[in-house]
Order: structure tokens, then sequence, then C-alpha cells
């Protein structure tokens, strides 16, 4: 790909990009949120036209008008947002497009069973064919589109960021399959905000920022405050703040109480507390329960016994009303089915849950609204640093941080985050932490999940180790090591 | 059928050489509003008003876009007024509901001829014309009367297929039938209402014949709807029983002549009172009377007769029955 | 009846890959260990019967089910209140009652799971019925009637297609628009009459029996079991769901989005075509005011059958059940003789008890 | 109209903080970064005087500015083909006209906004109309007929609001079953007659003018510009369009969902109430068959004033001007002496025009 150029209404996403791939490798795509590069695999997959640069395929000049045209010459792609048809089963959507069919009709025998192969070959035989895709976990749908793209008759598949939703342990399931792809010949470019993982698996790196490439062809272990200067252009190196600013944590009052919390098939007699500055985080494996949990704190569902308190005072089960009044605010795991209204400017975004702040008997005050919502937004070095733009044409992680503004503006005394840094690219990943620590140290408590283990023991002050909807451990993140966790996590499985 | 529009039109109109008030005078616009033309009568209403203002040379026509909603209706007559016709011709969806536009336009000097349904408050209007529901009723159940104590039926099972429930006139019709029956003794079984649309007719009908294994005999409203209720009979293949239409549409008068299936008889709800109206409408515009009166002004109402169509006298009604 | 929310495999056949540690990066090969979290399935509603049901009726079909017992119910009270219920004739009477309005269903099924509404469907079935019984069509004859009825649905469902798909106007305004143009062009070749068919070969279409149930049925049964096919069994249906639920992921599956969406509005135009016959051959005349409201009917039924006004999900078999469950209320109502007010009040109850008697599913979002 | 996309406010009142390394210190000392942002306007279509434009009337407005376009297109065809159409008469004959439909569409906006519909709005009117007009309630004079109709549109609207929001009903089919319902009960109530209202100040409520216009002019403008200010001025605006755009998010955002929802039926049902006391004056009499279709009506000018079917999204503004253009397309018909079927054919292709004529917007996804 050679001087890639594409516009949209108000924003300039490529702005001469040059990008080459080879057979059999697997090449990198790093840059900050927004840098562009879903919009550039989005050009590579035939979805978007470039408005000018040319591509070519083996050496010749092609046009990818469409989606079909580039999967027709082998390229398939995961793409960022899951693109599946919820109402469909898993055998459909994988073959969606190119279904296994005879005059129209489809051989549904033919097509599960080629589905069962493809997932069984990812590793994921418990995920049934016939299964509705919109009853899965998003780590089970990243599966299903990886199954799609493996679907095809492939020789490059792209995949945008497929890492963000899965844990470490399917992280290393998906590399298993891109290693005897790329043994078969087949390229792959992989976006992903992970250095670690460009680490394992790149070949080669290519870093666009704002919209350029600004290095291509880099050997994979090019250090990485190198490759961060590269896209950030600054030479700041990506760091988890300090945990104790000048010396021992002040003994605060604990905020959250939770206490024998338990929803049977989710999670059991879950009991612990999070004190004012201190950062709590939640390891477990996918389906562990740990969102569960965040949503039962959060009074998003009712659970089935146990208490939650905060400042000593019990919340209402199941009522996320009385549980905000309360001062608890959720960054939820799915920042757009969850959190966001995509239509809607950030300004808009941002204050939704602070709107009583800026009104008297209802009545709004637009102007003051709007500058709080724009100064936190400002803070956060949320880009484009437009507070009337919509929400939907932000980058991935600049939406997250949109989110997280929200609960900023309102202020609050238990802050519960499910996967905050999920797409959030190098840079703006060490904003984030240093944002949540200086949230702690004002005093409030955070609770959050991740499914990188580093982050946890890295940003948190304790953390709680959870498998299977209980908790087994629980310790000072410092105090742990990560191999130690993974085999906390996994310990069952090791029995049986 | 379409091809048969011309003479239909003609049918319904009178020639303007027959009276006296119909030399041509001054000058008069007559504005007309009428609900929507949604099955055969009104249709029919609409086209023979228009018709028959053809007519006359000394006439001009306005007619508004029919509609079922009232408050449209009203702007619609208020929108005639504001173009100053002469005089206006009112079918109102609702009678009570068009009265104080009525009477505002007979404030405002625009004599009003009510067609129909008739306006709440006789200040609304200059002329009335119209049928006679309760006698439509009547009539039809004295044939059924007739005919089944002819045939010595003494516990007959009647059926009545009503027009829109919701119209008064369709009350006072049904008012009409259950009385006169009554003096005869006798009682309607089952009672339906359809929307004078064959396609409604039609799915009453196929399940009033589900309700009632055996029927004597059969009233049914309005003709138009009654093309759907017969063929529903047929489709069901019953035919022990004999049907009185209403309205007199040309349809049903055919079937009378021909005599091959259940239809024996319709009572008349002329649709050429339009025409009338608008002969009256002139001759209010024109200062006239009634030629054959002896009355200098034409009269504050008229109730036309429904007479009772049976295949003895159809011809003499074939030429002024709706298409 | 959608296949796609069948049970939950059998855990066993999970391959035990071997465990390994974590390389340098700590994100290696390691065991996939989903199959040791919590089954799924457990957390379903019900204990073991529970399971055992789910597994034969997957919750989305539940749906379904749940209207057939609302149906069985009506049935119930049908005969209870009506000795004339319970007969082969009047169950004959229902499903022929059922039939227009069955077919143009089909049609409106599709365009709401692929996304759309079209209001236009009443109308179609005026003008495709006026334009067939007109002087000038009548005189071709049995064939040319058929004819000129599908292929006038076909046609005003195709500019349904072209506007909605490529000149983008959303649906609902495009199809109202055509409610009203569509009526007004049959009132203009009718000249508002009734047009009665003179072809008895035509009429016979709504007369002729086989086994003592009508054609009409017949041709109902063999509509919806096509439709059922060609949305359950083929890509079509497959690119219906897709375009209805996620028309951006079908558009990068490599659906040509727009030619479905137009082709849905087509079929459904088709489905209207032959619903006019039907119709037409029913009352025995074309008329401009036929199949009036038929749009509210056909999405109710559509709707209380279970299909996501939204798109994308939906069961046609549902929607024949949700016309059923309509026909059926008229037809005790008539049985009873009850009054058109009674009826009304009652028929808003009954459809809201039955949405709550089918109420198997978890709480949806409200509205 | 809808102010989510106002223009960016002047760029002078965004606090500039001072710029302080992001320490210990707290969070919201960061440098303001709003004055360094691109301009959004600076890629948007034009150059200089686009932009300008731009500013004035933000894209997502430029949809009612369509409209209004094309009412003033008809304002042309209507002056240009009948001299009485750009009489002080006429156009007052236009906004009263507007006035019931105009205050009925106030609240199926927001009902539409918040992700729902109403279907029975035109049945309220006719159980609210019938209710106010019964002998027993016109004996207690005008206060007694106004708390009636406007108690009882809140009524029947509270029933659907409950039952949506707490009953899971989805609102398609509560409010058809309303609507069926609610009609019944004004034929039992009024024996399906009409029942002239003999309460003159009542009826003085559609005669009395002030300063040549009529008091129902007025009330419509004060609900529009009433309801304006409640949806977008308002915290409960706010939450109808966060409710409409995303429920799940504006649950997790802390919203009361359900109550909001309720209330939105609550509202429709009062902005009933209060179009059946105009419709009831304007007729002199209740009716059980008053408001007929107008859920359709309402609908679709809500819908072509450019609010999304779908929730989340839309303008008050716009769907008052839509009611505008479907009254102001009969007038003119009216006016001209047209007849009805090529009234109906034309007022479908002119929906169409004005769809087209009023598409600034990109395209969006098919149906
Ligand atoms: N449909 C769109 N309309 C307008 N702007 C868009 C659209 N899609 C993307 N953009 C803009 O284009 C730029 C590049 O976005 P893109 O999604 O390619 O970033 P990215 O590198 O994939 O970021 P992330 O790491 O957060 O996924 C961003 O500024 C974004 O706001
Ligand atoms: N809506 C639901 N209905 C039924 N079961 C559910 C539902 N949501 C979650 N579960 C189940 O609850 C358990 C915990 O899920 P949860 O989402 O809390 O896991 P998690 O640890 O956050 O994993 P992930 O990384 O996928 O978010 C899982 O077994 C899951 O299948
Ligand atoms: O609409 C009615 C018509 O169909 C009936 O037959 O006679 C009276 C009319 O008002
Ligand atoms: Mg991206
Ligand atoms: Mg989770």
């Amino acid at each position: 790909m050679r001087g890639i150029t594409k516009e949209f209404p108000g924003a300039k996403a490529l702005d001469g990009v040059d990008l080459d791939v080879e057979p059999g490798e697997v090449h990198c795509l790093l840059g900050q949120n927004g840098a562009g590069k879903s919009t550039l695999i989005k050009v590579l997959a035939g979805a978007h036209q470039p408005d000018s640069g040319d591509l070519a395929w083996d050496g010749e000049p092609v046009v990818l008008p469409s989606p079909t045209a580039a999967m027709r010459h082998g390229i398939s792609t995961i793409y960022q947002e899951l693109d599946l048809v919820d109402g469909l089963s898993v055998a459909d959507n994988i073959f969606l497009g190119h279904e296994r069919a005879r005059f129209g009709l489809t051989r549904r025998g033919e097509t599960a069973t080629a589905a069962r192969d493809l997932l069984r070959s990812l590793g994921h035989p418990e995920i049934a064919p016939g299964t509705e895709v919109g009853s899965l976990s998003p780590a089970q749908q990243q599966i299903v589109s990886m199954a799609r793209a493996l679907s095809h008759d492939t020789r490059l598949i792209v995949m945008d960021e497929p890492s963000a939703v899965l844990t470490q342990d399917e992280v290393g399931n998906l590399f298993r399959v891109i290693g005897e792809l790329t043994a078969a010949g087949v390229a792959v470019l992989y976006i992903s905000h992970r250095m670690a993982e460009i680490r394992a698996i790149g070949t080669r790196v290519t870093v666009l920022k704002d919209g350029r490439t600004v290095a291509g062809g880099l050997p994979a272990d090019t250090p990485t405050a190198q490759l961060v200067a590269l896209m950030t252009g600054r030479e700041s190196a990506y760091d988890f703040p300090q945990r104790v600013p000048g010396g021992e944590p002040p003994e605060r009052d604990e905020v959250l109480r939770v206490e024998h919390l338990t929803q049977p098939g989710s999670f059991e007699d879950v009991s612990f507390t999070v004190r004012a500055g201190e950062i709590v985080g939640l390891v477990g494996l996918v389906g562990s329960g740990r969102s569960e949990i965040l949503h039962a704190v959060y009074g998003a569902t009712r659970p089935a016994s146990g208490t939650v308190l905060v400042d000593g005072k019990a919340l209402p089960p199941g009522r996320v009303t009385a549980a905000v009044r309360a001062g608890v605010g959720l960054a939820p795991e799915e920042r757009k089915s969850q959190a966001l209204f995509l239509q809607d400017s950030v300004v808009r975004n941002v204050s939704i849950s602070s709107l009583g702040r800026f009104s008297r008997f209802g009545w709004l005050d637009r102007r003051r609204e709007t500058a709080a919502a724009a100064e936190r937004v400002a803070a956060l070095d949320l880009r484009p640093a437009d507070p009337q733009r919509a929400v939907r044409t932000l980058s991935g992680g600049n939406q997250q941080k949109a989110v997280l503004a929200r609960w900023l503006l309102r202020g609050c005394r238990v802050l519960l985050l499910d996967e905050p840094t999920r797409g959030v690219d190098v840079g703006a990943r060490s904003e984030l932490y240093a944002l949540v620590r200086e949230l702690a140290d004002s005093g409030v408590a955070v609770l959050f999940v991740s499914s990188e283990v580093p982050e946890v023991l890295g940003l948190a002050d304790r953390a709680l180790v959870l498998r299977e909807g209980r908790i087994v451990h629980e310790a000072a993140a410092a105090s742990l090591k990560e191999s130690h966790v993974l085999d906390l996590v996994m310990e069952e499985s090791a029995h049986e | 059928t379409s091809n048969s529009n011309g003479d239909a039109d003609k049918a319904n109109v009178k020639a303007t050489t027959a009276a006296s008030g119909s030399t041509p005078g001054k000058h008069v616009t007559i504005g007309f509003s009428a609900p929507a033309a949604d099955h055969g009568w009104i249709a029919a209403i609409t086209k023979n008003a228009k018709a028959q203002a053809g007519q006359f040379t000394d006439v001009s026509f306005q007619a508004a876009e029919g509609t079922n909603d009232v408050n449209a209706q009203i702007s619609a007559v208020q929108t005639l007024i504001d173009k100053k016709v002469d005089v206006l011709v009112i079918l109102p969806f609702d009678g009570k509901a068009l009265t104080s536009i009525g009477a505002q336009a007979m404030d405002a000097g625009i004599p009003v001829v009510n067609l129909d349904r008739v306006f709440d408050n006789s200040l609304a209007y200059r002329t009335w014309i119209g049928g006679d529901n309760y006698g439509m009723g009547v009539n039809a159940a004295q044939f059924i009367i007739k005919t089944l104590k002819a045939k010595g039926v003494s516990k007959p099972v009647i059926g009545e297929i009503a027009g829109i429930d919701n119209l008064d006139l369709t009350k006072q019709r049904s008012l009409g039938f259950k009385e006169a029956l009554a003096k005869a003794g006798f009682s309607v079984s089952i009672r339906q209402a359809a929307q004078f649309t064959a396609d409604s007719g039609q799915q009453v009908m196929s399940n009033v014949l589900q309700a009632r294994s055996k029927l004597d005999a059969v009233w049914n409203h309005d003709d138009d709807q009654g093309i759907g209720v017969e063929a529903a009979i047929k489709q069901a293949g019953r035919s022990e029983f004999f049907m009185v239409g209403g309205a007199g549409s040309k349809h049903a008068m055919q079937e009378i002549k021909a005599d091959s299936g259940v239809l024996k008889a319709t009572v008349v709800y002329p649709s050429s009172m339009s025409a009338s109206a608008v002969t009256l409408a002139r001759l209010i515009g024109q200062s006239k009377g009634m030629g054959d009166l002896v009355e200098q002004e034409v009269p504050t109402s008229i109730t036309l007769f429904s007479a009772t169509v049976t295949k003895d006298n159809v011809d003499q009604y074939l030429p002024t029955s709706f298409t | 009846m959608s296949d796609q929310t069948t049970p939950r495999p059998a855990q066993e056949d999970a391959p035990g890959l071997p465990a390994q540690a974590g390389s340098g990066a700590g994100v290696a090969t390691r065991p996939s260990l989903v199959k040791e979290g919590p089954d799924p399935g457990a957390a379903g509603p019900g204990g073991g019967l529970g399971r055992q049901l789910l597994r034969l009726f997957p919750l989305h079909q539940m749906h379904s089910l749940g209207l057939l017992v609302v149906l069985i119910l009506l049935g119930v009270v049908g005969t209870a209140t009506s000795g004339n219920f319970l007969t082969s004739n009047n169950i004959v009477n229902i499903l022929t009652s059922a039939a227009v309005i069955g077919v143009i269903t089909v049609g409106q099924t599709f365009v709401i799971i692929g996304g759309g509404i079209d209001l236009s469907v009443g109308a179609i079935v005026a003008v495709a019925s006026v334009w067939c019984t007109t002087v000038a069509t009548q005189s071709h004859g049995l064939a040319g009637m058929l004819f000129t009825a599908v292929v006038v649905g076909a046609a005003v469902g195709l500019l349904n297609g072209i506007l909605i798909a490529y000149g983008k106007i959303v649906a609902f305004i495009t199809t109202l628009a055509m409610m009203a143009s569509a009526r007004g062009v049959a009132e203009r070749i009718s000249d508002r009459q009734s047009q009665v068919v003179t072809v008895d070969s035509f009429n016979r279409i709504a007369t002729d029996k086989f086994l003592g149930i009508p054609l009409l049925v017949y041709l109902m049964a063999a509509i919806v079991v096509l439709g059922w096919l060609l949305l359950n069994r083929t890509t079509f249906g497959r690119h219906t769901f897709a375009v209805g639920g996620n028309p951006e992921a079908a558009r990068l599956a490599g659906i040509a989005v727009r030619r479905h969406t137009m082709l849905l509005y087509l079929l459904s135009g088709v489905c209207c075509g032959v619903a006019a016959v039907m119709l037409t051959a029913r009352t025995t005349s074309g008329a401009s005011n036929l199949g009036n409201l038929y749009e509210l009917d056909s999405i109710a039924a559509v709707i209380i059958g279970g299909t996501l006004l939204a798109g994308g999900r939906g069961s046609l078999f549902g929607s024949i059940l949700g016309v059923l469950v309509f026909t059926t209320i008229t037809n005790i109502f008539v049985l009873n003789n009850l009054t058109t007010d009674i009826q009304e009040i009652a028929k808003g109850l009954i459809i809201l008890a039955a949405v709550l008697l089918q109420r198997t599913r978890g709480a949806r979002s409200p509205a």
C-alpha cells in the first residue's frame, strides 16, 4: 500500500500511509488511538474506498471496491468492532456471505461440521455451531470472528485488536493459531496496543502516527521506548504510576464493603472491602464472574443474596440509581453497548450522569454543563479535543476516555472499572493509570477488572484472585508475581 | 364496472329542461364536502353531485377532499367559506360534529344544503335532504315478514349485517328493522356490523354463516358490502335463506332481476340525493322555488322515500342504481 | 423454529490441550480454560427438567410455543362458548379467513426481519386487485388476471425497494407515501367502483375445494412453507437476518445489502399480488378499498409472533400463529354474536394476555 | 433545532486552566486542550460560506431546515395556484386545522425519541372526548369537562406506560391493544352516538379569538414551546434522548429508565387529553370515532420531521413542520378543487419529494 489517504467528514483519518506485508510474516501495526489503524485495514478489506493511493497484491496493482473483492484475493479481516449478527447462529455467522449452499439452499449439516472443525482448531470446541451469537460472551464472539476469518481461503489475515477482549490464556491460544498460519505461509497483519504481544509474535512493525507511516518494517525487537517515541512523538515510557506517593499509605476509611455476595451460576460468597484511596484489582479467567460482581455491586443486577455497603450504609439491591446516588460509578466492559450514546456529542455523553448538578428544578444550565464537561475532556487529553463531536466518530481509546470523564465529572466515592484499558493505546494507558491513581489519591475507592495480569499487578494496591466465582486469594499486588497469579487462577484445572 | 360509468352518470342526474327553475339564471358557485369515498355509495354521491352540477351552465362546482376526519372536514368547509362560495352542500362525516361549522357558514350568509347525515341544529342548514333510515329498516323487515309468512315459517332465524356501527344512520336502520320485526313477533337472531366494503362484508358473513347453521332471512344494510356478503354465501354453498339488500346498487338490482341467488330485494337509499341537493343549492342560490310546488322557496327538509325493489319493479329502479 | 439457538453442546468434546508454562512474555500458549468455567446452561431457568425442555425447545422457539398455547386457550374458550366452534366447517372457515392476511404476513415478516417495514401492503392489494379486474384485463381471462395481479404487486414492491435501498429514504416514509399513492391509483383506475369479476374460473379460486378444504387454504399453506424454507434454509434467508440484525456486518461479510433490501420489498409486493388474487376471488370483485388497514393487521401479527420490530430476529411460524390468533378471536366473537364495542375491548385485552402468556424469555429493555 | 448539535460554544468561555503537570495534585488541573482542537467545520462541505452556514445551522438541524424549504415551496405552489392561499384567513385556517394533531404530535415525538411508539393516541382522544361530554360530566361545567378530559388522557397514558415500562410488553403491542380497548370503551360509554356539548364556555375554546387568531392556535403554540423547552432545555429531555438512544447505557449511567419510559407515555396521554378538549370544542361534540387514524398521522409527522423511528434522535420543531406540511398539502388541494384520487397520488409523491429535498445528511443505512 502506497500513499493511502482517506478523509471523513471532519477528520483526515489517513494521510499518506505506506505498508507492505510479506507472506508468512506477522506484521504488527502500532499507533495511538485514532492514528488510523482501523481505517487503514478497512481500506485493505475493501470496506472503505481510499481517496488516493495505490494497492498492490502480488506485485500487481489492484482495486478493492468491495469486501467481496478483498476476500476473493484472499484477504480476510477480523474487525475491531465485533461485526457479528447477534440473531444468527455461530455457524451462520462464520459462513455469512459465503454460505455452504447448493442452489441457494444452505447445507446445514456441512456448515455445522465445518464450523465445528474451525472452532476446534481454534481450541474452542465448547462453542456450539448452533448457538445464537448474541448469547455468547465477548471473548467467545471474538473466537467466532476469528473462525470466520479462517473460513476463507486466505493468504492475508488482518486482525484488528483481536486480543482486546481475550484473557492471557486465550491470547496464548490465539498465538498458537497465528503460528500455524504463518507456518503455512499466510501473512498476518496484527494490531494491538500490548507491547508484550508484539514482542512475542511480531516479525516486523509499522508505526502510524496521525494517519501517516512514521516508520515501516522495523524489526519486532525494536526497543519499546523507541516505538513509543515514534507513536507519540514524545519520549515518555510506558509506566505505572508510583503506588505510594511519599511513604506508607495513610490508613483511610473503608468506603466499599461487600458481604457474602452470591449469584448462583456466576459467583459465590464474595466478600471484600475497598478503602478510600485504594485501588483493588480483580483477576480471573474469562467467565469467572468478574463483570457480574461489578454489576451486582453497582445494582445493575440483583444478586441472590449478600449486601453491598457504601460508607457503612447498605445499598438496596438491584438499583443503579441508588448506587449512583451513593457515589458509585461504573465504566462498563462494553463501551459501545453499555456506556455510550454514540450519536450524541462528547459533552452530552460526559454530563449525562451529572445533569442534576447543572440544573435547577430540572432546568439545565447548558453553559455550565458544557464548560464543566469540556474541562474534564481536556483534562483527559481526549482527541480530537472537540467536545461537540459525536462520540461515534472517536477512536476506541478516546471513547473510553469519554466514559471515564463522565465519572470524573460526577465525582465518585467508589469507581468500578471493567477492563478500563481495553483498546487503549500505550501512551493513553499510562495517562489512564496516572489518572486512576490520582483519583484514588483524592480519596476514591477504585475496584477494577482487567484481563491483563501485569496491569493488575502494576496498578492495584491489592489484588483479588477469582476462580469460578469465588475469591481464592487476596494479597498486596506488589507481593504477587504474574506466574503465581496465573497458577492461582487455573489451579482447579491442574487438579482435574 | 368502469365502462358503464357514462350511463350511470347520466342516469342519476335530471335533465335540465324538465323543471321550470332550470332556465339559466344568476351564476352560482356551489361548494361541496363529503366523507372520504371509501365505499361505493359515497363514491356515487360525489360523482352524482358533480355530474348534476355539470348539467347547469350557470353553476360552478368546488369539491373539497373527502375525509373521515371531522377536524379535516371542518377545515375543508372553512376553506370553502373563505373562498366565498354561494351555497354549500355538505354531507358531514358526523352531523353533530359539523354542526358548528354549518352554523358558521349560515352566519356568514352562505346557505347550507345538508345532505344525508343530519346536522344537530336546524340553524346550521337552510335545507336538509336525505333518506329515511328508519324507514329502510322497516321496509326491509316488512319484505322479510311478508315472504316468511308466505312460506309459513313461524320461528325464523333472522340475520342482520349492519353497516359501520359507529354511524347514527346504522343505528336508525337497525332500530326500524327491529321494531318492525317485533310487530310480527320476530326478532333478530344474529347481528354483526361490517364496514360498507366488500372485503369486510365477506369476512363478517363467512363467520356469521358458521355461527348459524340454518338461516331463514338476512338483511344486509349496504349493497356494496353485499358483494362480499354474497360471495361468502356462495363460497359456503348456502342457499336455504333469502336476503334483502340496502341502498340499491346496480349489481344488486341485476342479481334481483336474474333471481339466481339468495338476493330477492333491496331497500333503496338513493345516491341520487346528492344530485337533488345540487339542484336545490342552485335554486336557493338563485332565490327560486321548486318548479312543481306552489311555494316561492325551497322547503327546509326533504325526506326521500326508501322503495323496496323486487324482481317485479326492478326495471323501474335500475336506471337510478349506483355502481 | 429458528435453529440459531439450539441447546449448548455437551462439554465432553473439548480437547484437553496440554498445560504448558507461559514463556517470557507471559502470553504464550496456555490451555484454553473456558471449558472449566461454569456450565453456561446451568444458569438457565430451572434445573434438570427445565434443561431437558430447553434442549428440545430452545428459548427462542418458546415464544412461538407460548403463542400456540394462547391459540389452544382460545380454542377452549371457543368450544365452551359456542357449539359451532369445533366443527370442521368452522375450522376451515377460520383458515380461509386467515389465508389472505397470512400470505401478506409472510412478506411482511421478511421485510421486518430484514430491518424494514411495509406500510403499503394494503394499498398494493387494492391496486393489484383493481388492475386485474378492469374490463380490459378480464377480457384476457384467468391467466391474464393472475399475471396482472402478481406483476402489479411485484412492480409496486420493487419501486418501494428501489426507493428504500438505493434512494435511501426510510422505509416508514417510503411505504407510507406508497400507501397513499397506490390507493390513489387504485381509485383512479376503478373510479372508486367495485369491479365485479365475471371470469368464472377466477372466482373458482375461492370456491373450489380439495378434500373439503378450499384452494385458498392450500395456497396459503404452500406460501407459508415456501417462505419458511426461504427464510430458514437458504442463503437468502440467512442474509435477511444479517441485513436486519447488523447491516454493517452484513456489508463487511460481502453481502449486497442494498440489493437484498430491495429484494425484500419485491418479495412483499409479490405476496401482496398473490393476496390480491385471493381476496379478489373471495369477494368476487376488485375495489380500491380492499385491504384497508391490512398494514396494521399484518405488522401486528408479525410482532405478536415474536419478530423484533427492529429486525434481525424473528419467526415466520410465529407470524402465522399471530394471524391465526387474530382470526380466531374475531371468529369467536361473531359466533357469540357480541357487539362491536365489547369485541374491541376484549381484543385489546386478549392481545395483552397473549403477550404476557408467551413471556418466556427474560425481560427485554422497555419499549 | 435539537441542541445536541448546537454550534460549538464560543471558544472563549472554555475555562483556561493553568497548565500544570499532572502530579498527585488531582485530575481536574490539566491543560485544557479545547482550543487546540481541529475545527470540525473545516472539513465540512463547501468552503468559506459553507463553513459559516454550518456554524449557524449544524448538519443535524439541516434536516428541519430542509423541511422548512419544503413548506416554503408548498407556500409558493399554493400562492401560485390559488389567490385564496396567502390570505390571513387561510393561514389561520391551516394553523387551526393543525392544532389538534400538532398537540398530539408533541407527545408522540417524546415517545418516539424515547425509543417507543404510541399507536393509541387516536383512541385516547376518543375516550377522553367521550368521557368529558357525558351528561354527568357536562353538568359540572367547563372545569369539570377540562379536568375529566385531561385526567382520562393521563390515566390511559399512564396505563400504557406501566405496561410497557414495568410489564415489559413491547410498546407496539401495548399501544395497539390499547387502541382497540380504549376505542371500545369510548363506544360503550357513548353508545356510539355523538354527544353534543351544551356547555357554551367549553365550545368557546374553539370559537374565541385573540387578535384574529383562535385560542386553539395559541394553545398549540404554547404546548409546542413548552414541549420544546422540556425536550431541549431540561434534564427530562436529556434523559429522553438517552433512554431512546441506548437504554442499557442510560440505565448504567444512573437514569431510572423504567420510570422515565412510563412518564413518556403519561406525557403522551396528557397531550391526547388536551387534544381531546380542542377537538371536542371544535366539533362541539364528543364521539367514539374521533381521532381515527391520528396515530398514523402523528407518527408520519414525527418521522418526516427527522426523528429516528428507532429513538435517540429527533426534533420537535421538525415534527411540527411535518404536521404543517401535511395540513398545507390538504389545504392546497381543497383550494384547487382537485379530486380525491389525484390528491392521494400527489400526497404520496409530495411526501417522497419532501424527504428527498431535505436529504442533507449523508446516506443512512437502508431501511
Ligand atoms: N466513520 C468515521 N467518521 C468520521 N471520522 C472517523 C470515522 N471513522 C474513523 N474516524 C476518525 O478517523 C481517525 C482514525 O480512526 P481509526 O479508528 O482508524 O483509529 P485507530 O488507529 O484504529 O484507533 P484505535 O486504536 O483507538 O482503534 C480518528 O480520528 C477517528 O475519529
Ligand atoms: N446474561 C447472562 N445470562 C446468563 N449467564 C450469564 C449472563 N451474563 C453472564 N453470565 C454468566 O456469568 C458468569 C460470569 O460472567 P462475567 O461476564 O461476569 O465474567 P467475566 O469474568 O467478567 O468474564 P469476561 O472476561 O468475559 O467479561 C459466566 O459464566 C457467564 O456465562
Ligand atoms: O355511507 C352510507 C352508505 O353506504 C349507506 O348505504 O347509506 C348511507 C350512507 O351515509
Ligand atoms: Mg482501531
Ligand atoms: Mg467481564
